[in-house]
């Protein structure tokens, strides 16, 4: 065996070889271009979006016929839906912008590739993206996977807008990485205000397993120490606890559950209160809203309201519009907030693409990246989309406002 | 007695209130060949388990060389100088047999290394190394498997498997050795052969030899001295001839 | 008092995987990482019968005793059979090789988004000032019948005295005309039956299907059958209650509710040093 | 010196052969100015994976005790060496000397918990010393979730220390002369007498205490040594990756490593390393190609791997067929040793088979159930008897 072993490791070591030097010949195929991002100063920042260079070629832009637009998600894993939907949502909002003649006359091209919700994986995704020539992005997903992809693209200079990761740590990591959903703390502080103002019996839980649960829910108990509420306070790790009878108990005697934690979590929560009986709201995050799905055919009578940038049952027409396109392409599926934070996210960025009027597709990314953080930054620039109005300043937090939903 | 290599008082065991082995008083002297004997189940092996430290005397204690061994671990008793072979072979079945016998050499001060002049490879690992094979050569030649060492131990035919574990038992240089059924599975040949070995351990390396054997040809060809023992009590004791002729030994074997 | 009732049914779920885990531990000596596997299973199946078929909960649950059954002698046939008599840490490695591919397999089929199924409300009582669901009432009943049968079985049935002589000693079992191949077969279909059972139970606290739905539950229950002492039947139920009813403790004290998985796991090593067998297990010798 | 010379074999330098190849394949590229970050970044984590392989091996394959928390070893090296480095960062100018000082600190502390688990690993053997040390990984991942200094849910986030990817300092660098030390070690170790100790104990340990052998040394000095590897991995990893998520850390990353270990062939570091690099390759190279439901083929895979080539190893009946595919029998003849002409193998490792039979410690010595059957009969008495008195 030993011997079978050993040739095999001999044949496989070869294999390994073979294709690292495919990959080789194949980075030195792509960077016979000119070298541009040695050798050319890059223009300064400050000065009007009419400066930029826009002619120097990336390392691996060179045969880029589209913009090419990269972001990495949990395309499997636990976290998938949040993945598949941004991934939808994006699709979307690039099928729409080529199908109108693309963005200064060129296309865009999106490519996603899955991170499984792992930092390190992320990390791999985007050398992956960057060598396919990735010029802009929508990072990550979830908040992990985006810290390690913001990392990377301080490095490189590549713009990111992220639709969904949401935690602090993400746009500190990079100049570049902006993000178009709330961030964490400014739920857990909106949360805590509006429970302060309208009930009178507050209760928490959180998921401490989850950056995401976590972030919020730190925001929010120091805005409840501040405003000195009182409250009750559960945890789970959703990893090892399933059975919510114990934290439900203990919350049983709530007007109100605040709940920042994922749909699934939510279900299994929603479902034990109704097996204990208890009856107060259950007052979620962004992202709540596949809480509906969980719940199908149990009777479960408890109030649900949640914090969103998105309501699909909004009456505005581009609520409107965006929610038949969406259901139009996925067979009548509803869209839900990831999905319509993404799509804004791509029409983010193309409207700040025609606005400096970027029209090679060579660009180098890190020549776009600065032209972008100066238009995003500027105080001229705000985007109203499917999830409001926004405006971005310079560490790349976006203002909009949320709105209360209550689901039915 | 002054020159008793190992001495046991009243050495005994019990297990869940079944006494394995009770008032056992051997003594035994300086290169002696020793034998006990006695039919399956009378408690044999269990003496050698306790003499080595795998279980714990319930009663009694023994001596090595006047030196109360009794309470000590395994390592420590084999330390101080008792060595052993099992009843069913307890090699190192995946090592080679020069290895075998190495691993039985590990404690000798003379072979001292420590792992960090290993890790670092440093003069003294080489030395000990070279020197450990040099001496395991030795040992396999007096057992004539110099020839096989290279062989993987589970390889060998069960005569020399049996003769392997007396070689690595007498690299750990011990004063008293212990043979489990040295001889069982052996042709005549083989054992005639390892008669001569056994013998030649005590003539020629000073060894106090003590061994559980099943064929009498070998225990009365062999031993000066043996005890019998049955369901864990003596039967008898002294010289072979003598003891073996005893008609309780005999009941004891043929029954009624 | 309600925290103390959670805690049974959690526990009296861990009892039901862990009687699984003891039996095949006890009899075929193996530690068969992929029970909680089955679970997941019985769960996918309960799941495909109710929510696709639309079938009545109890064509479910025959359903998944008898997919779950199916699977651990198919399980025993084809991994664990032809390493009779190997080493037990290529056993183990096996049987983890085994959850993996059921995980996997899971995944394929059914894709990793969890999905919710109802087996339908049952209500609750009031014991004792608390108000209990209905479901855990039953998980504590039909869990203590089934541990009281399993008692039964092993120890008034030939097969059970067949299956106490093949733990005892393979070698003598079949020397005595013990078929011992057979007896292992009966024993991983009765774990894995039991794991359909557990599955029920399981969904009717926990209303959700995942692919990894059996690995932490498994891993869990295997802790309260190491507790118990691997081997003993009562010491699977011991253990498994015992560790529901801590768990809920723990998580039910503010101070220590973060480190509930630490406090568990932490207590099985701490059993282990001081009593290697656990509570109930039987004392083993080295032979030498 | 003679002697000494005649003695290299070029066998066991295949390992360091295997390193030095990737690694020089990396450092040309580099000079080239051709180096991709994805293959950088793609041997860094070859690189710790190897470390966690190799010395996963030590454990399961030398020493023959099957541990399933070795990610946890590696945790505590991330988050601990991790939060030290970040510490020095801004008093220590030198990025590489604060990795070096965190890659100890780091290490010992992973030591530090091989000692607390290989404390038990005296008691307990088999699947019990498993199922600890699972415990124990489990356990350490809630507890560097909950403490607030290791930045609890979200992780630890290390942008202050990560390498920049693309300077030309490369962390690969790093991380590949830590192999190389790692593996001088472990080679050297496991070519000593005490690893020639170490494997008596995996062969028969109750033959390895009669044979005086320190059976309680042994065993702790492998798993310290085997947890310190893991420690050094984690810091290594923590400079590469942003942030130490306790997520990463979970039973299954320990199971990738013992696949790697189970692939390449217990008790043979060269395998460790073929199959360490191997699986990191596939991998990531699978990762864009696998996505959605279809990235459980992955797993599936794995799962396969591990159960065939654990039931073709080890199960009793294909003996015959291994036997007969073994290429000492397909190509044994092209090369005939005489017999005078064998070599002393004594300081060798690579002899020792790449399965274990640990069937002899585990199942025949501890008898379930049975209290104590003194002296066992023998199956047969094959020569003499009592007749013969």
């Amino acid at each position: 065996m030993k011997k079978i072993t050993k040739l095999l490791a001999v044949v496989l070591c070869f294999a390994l070889i073979a294709a690292f030097a495919a990959c080789a010949g194949k980075t030195n195929n792509e960077s016979t271009a000119p070298d541009a991002s040695d050798g050319a100063s890059t223009p300064d920042a400050t000065v009007n979006i009419g400066d930029f260079d826009f002619t120097k070629t990336g390392e691996f832009t060179a045969e880029n016929t589209k913009f090419v637009l990269g972001a990495t998600g949990p395309l499997t894993g636990d976290a998938s839906s949040y993945g598949i939907s941004v991934q939808k949502g994006a699709t979307l909002a690039v099928e729409e912008i080529n199908a109108k003649g693309g963005v200064n006359g060129k296309e865009i091209e999106f490519v996603m590739l899955d991170d499984e919700a792992d930092a390190t994986k992320a990390g791999n995704a985007y050398d992956q993206l960057f060598e396919q020539g990735m010029q802009i992005s929508l990072g990550s997903v979830t908040s992990g996977s985006c810290e390690q992809f913001a990392s990377r693209t301080a490095e490189d200079g590549v713009f990111a807008i992220t639709p969904s990761a949401s935690a602090a740590n993400v746009i500190a990591a990079s100049d570049t990485m902006f993000r178009i959903c709330f961030g964490d703390p400014d739920q857990g502080v909106l949360a805590a205000e509006e429970l302060t103002k309208n009930y009178s019996n507050i209760g928490a839980i959180y998921d401490n397993s989850d950056p995401y649960s976590s972030g919020i829910y730190d925001a929010f108990k120091a805005k409840m120490a501040e405003l000195g509420t009182e409250y009750t306070e559960q945890t789970f790790d959703k990893e090892n606890n399933k059975d919510f009878s114990t934290q439900v108990e203990a919350l049983k005697d709530c007007d109100v559950i605040f709940m920042p934690i994922y749909y699934t979590q939510a279900g299994l929560i929603a479902k034990a209160c109704q097996a204990k009986g208890v009856n107060a709201v259950l007052y979620g995050c962004d992202g709540f809203d596949g809480i509906k799905g969980q719940l199908e055919g149990a009777d479960v009578s408890n109030k649900i309201m949640y914090i969103t940038p998105f309501d699909a049952a909004a009456e505005d027409e581009k609520t409107k519009a965006f929610v038949d396109a969406f259901g139009g392409k996925y067979d009548g599926e509803i869209p839900d907030q990831f999905a319509a934070d993404a799509y804004d996210a791509v029409y983010v960025l193309a409207t700040a693409m025609e606005q400096i009027g970027v029209d090679n597709v060579t660009v180098a990314p890190d020549a776009i990246g600065e032209a972008l953080v100066a238009t995003l930054t500027s105080s001229s620039f705000q985007y109203t989309g499917v999830t409001g109005g926004m405006t971005w300043d310079s560490t790349g937090a976006c203002t909009k406002v949320p709105v209360v939903v209550e689901l039915n | 007695m002054a020159d008793a290599m190992l001495r046991t008082e009243n050495l005994g065991i019990s297990f869940g209130g079944l006494k394995a082995v009770q008032d056992l008083n051997l003594e035994i002297r300086r290169q002696q060949l020793y034998g006990l004997v006695g039919p399956n189940g009378a408690g044999k092996t269990t003496v050698f388990n306790m003499l080595t430290g795998v279980y714990q005397p319930t009663f009694g204690t023994f001596y090595l060389d006047g030196e109360e061994l009794k309470g000590k671990s395994q390592e420590k008793i084999n330390h101080r100088g008792i060595a052993r072979t099992f009843q069913n072979i307890r090699l190192f079945n995946n090592m080679s047999v020069i290895r075998n016998v190495m691993v039985g050499l590990h404690n000798q001060p003379e072979f001292r290394c420590t792992p960090a002049e290993s890790f670092l490879r440093l003069p003294r690992h080489f030395s000990t190394e070279y020197a450990m094979r040099d001496r395991a050569k030795e040992i396999l030649r007096i057992f004539d498997l110099e020839e096989e060492r290279n062989n993987l131990a589970c390889n060998l035919p069960y005569g020399k498997q049996r003769k392997l574990e007396i070689a690595r038992a007498l690299a750990t240089n011990p004063k008293l050795l212990l043979l489990d059924e040295p001889a069982a599975g052996m042709n005549p040949y083989e054992t005639e052969d390892l008669m001569r070995i056994v013998r030649g351990l005590r003539d020629d390396y000073g060894l106090t030899i003590l061994l559980i054997e099943h064929d009498m040809k070998f225990v009365s060809g062999l031993c000066d001295e043996i005890t019998v023992l049955n369901f864990g009590t003596v039967l008898t004791q002294g010289p072979t001839d003598r003891a073996l002729s005893d008609p309780e030994v005999i009941k004891a074997y043929i029954g009624e | 008092m309600s925290v103390l009732f959670d805690g049974l049914s959690l526990g009296a779920i861990y009892a039901m995987i862990a009687l699984g885990y003891t039996m095949v531990y006890g009899i075929a000596k193996m530690l068969n990482f992929a029970h909680g596997d089955i679970i997941m299973v019985g769960a996918y199946a309960i799941y495909t019968t109710m929510v696709f078929w639309g079938k009545g909960l109890w064509v479910a649950v025959i359903g998944a005793a008898v997919l779950c059954t199916l699977m651990g002698i198919l399980m025993e046939k084809l991994a664990y059979k032809p390493l009779r008599g190997a080493s037990p840490l290529a056993v183990l490695i096996t049987a983890i090789g085994v959850s993996y591919l059921l995980q996997s397999l899971a995944q394929l089929i059914f894709g990793v988004t969890p999905r919710p199924v109802n087996l339908g409300s049952f209500g609750s009582v009031e014991i004792l000032g608390a108000s209990i669901p209905v479901s855990t009432v039953l998980t504590l009943v039909i869990g203590a019948v089934l541990m009281a049968g399993l008692t039964l079985f092993v120890n008034k049935t030939n097969t059970g005295r067949a299956m106490q002589a093949v733990s005892e000693d393979r070698g003598a079992a079949q020397l005595m005309g013990v078929n011992v191949n057979f007896i292992i077969m009966i024993t991983f279909a009765i774990g894995s039956a039991l794991a359909a059972a557990a599955s029920v139970f399981y969904l009717m606290q926990i209303p959700l299907v995942e692919p990894l739905l059996g690995s932490m539950p498994g891993i869990k229950a295997f802790t309260a059958a190491v507790i118990g002492g691997i081997g003993s039947i009562p010491g699977a139920m011991i253990g498994g209650v015992m560790l529901g009813v801590i768990e809920k403790i723990c998580l039910s004290i503010d101070a220590i509710k973060d480190y509930t998985t630490a406090i568990e796991f932490g207590l099985l090593i701490l059993i282990l040093l001081v009593r290697p067998i656990g509570l109930l297990g039987k004392k083993r010798r080295e032979k030498v | 010196m003679a002697k000494r010379k005649s003695d290299f074999k070029l066998k066991n330098y295949v390992c360091y052969i295997l390193v030095a190849v990737m690694f020089l394949y990396a450092l040309v590229l580099q000079m080239m100015g051709k180096l991709p970050k994805s293959t950088s970044n793609l041997f860094v984590q070859i690189a710790y994976s190897i470390i966690l392989a190799v010395s996963l091996n030590l454990v399961v394959g030398f020493l023959g005790e099957l541990s399933l928390g070795h990610a946890g070893f590696m945790c505590v090296g991330a988050y601990l060496g991790s939060y030290i480095a970040i510490a020095l960062t801004s008093h220590i100018e030198s990025k590489l000397l604060v990795l070096l000082i965190s890659m100890l600190c780091g290490g010992l502390a992973a030591a530090f918990f091989g000692f607390v688990v290989g404390l038990p690993a005296l008691r307990l053997k088999g699947d019990y010393l498993a199922i600890v040390t699972l415990a124990f990984g489990e356990i350490v991942r809630t507890v560097c979730k909950n403490l607030p200094f290791f930045g609890g849910a979200m992780g630890l986030s290390t942008v202050a220390i990560k390498y920049d990817t693309r300077s030309s300092t490369s962390l690969y660098i790093v991380a590949f002369i830590t192999v190389f030390v790692v593996l001088f070690l472990i080679q050297n170790l496991v070519r000593s007498k005490h690893g020639r100790a170490i494997t008596a104990i995996r062969d028969n340990e109750i033959a390895a205490r009669a044979m005086g052998i320190n059976v309680t040394f042994y065993k702790l000095f492998v798993f310290v040594f085997a947890a310190f590897c893991a420690g050094v991995a984690g810091v290594i990893f923590g400079h590469f990756n942003t942030p130490v998520l306790y997520s990463k850390f979970s039973f299954n990353y320990s199971i990738e490593i013992l696949v790697m270990v189970v692939l390449g062939g217990m008790a043979s570091i060269n395998g460790s390393i073929i199959a360490a690099a191997l699986i990191t390759y596939v991998n990531i190279a699978l990762q864009a190609k696998l996505t959605g439901d279809l990235a459980a083929l992955k797993y599936l895979i794995y799962a396969l791997i591990l159960i065939v080539l654990v039931i073709f190893n080890n199960a009793p009946r294909l003996a015959p067929i291994k036997e007969a595919l073994s290429p000492k029998n397909l190509f044994g003849r092209l090369k005939k040793r005489r017999p005078g002409d064998v070599s002393d193998d004594a300081g060798e490792w690579a002899n020792i088979p790449t399965k274990i039979r640990m069937d002899e410690i585990l199942s025949t010595d501890v008898r379930p159930g049975n209290e104590f059957v003194p002296d066992k009969e023998k199956k047969a008495p094959v020569k003499g008897g009592p007749n013969d008195g």
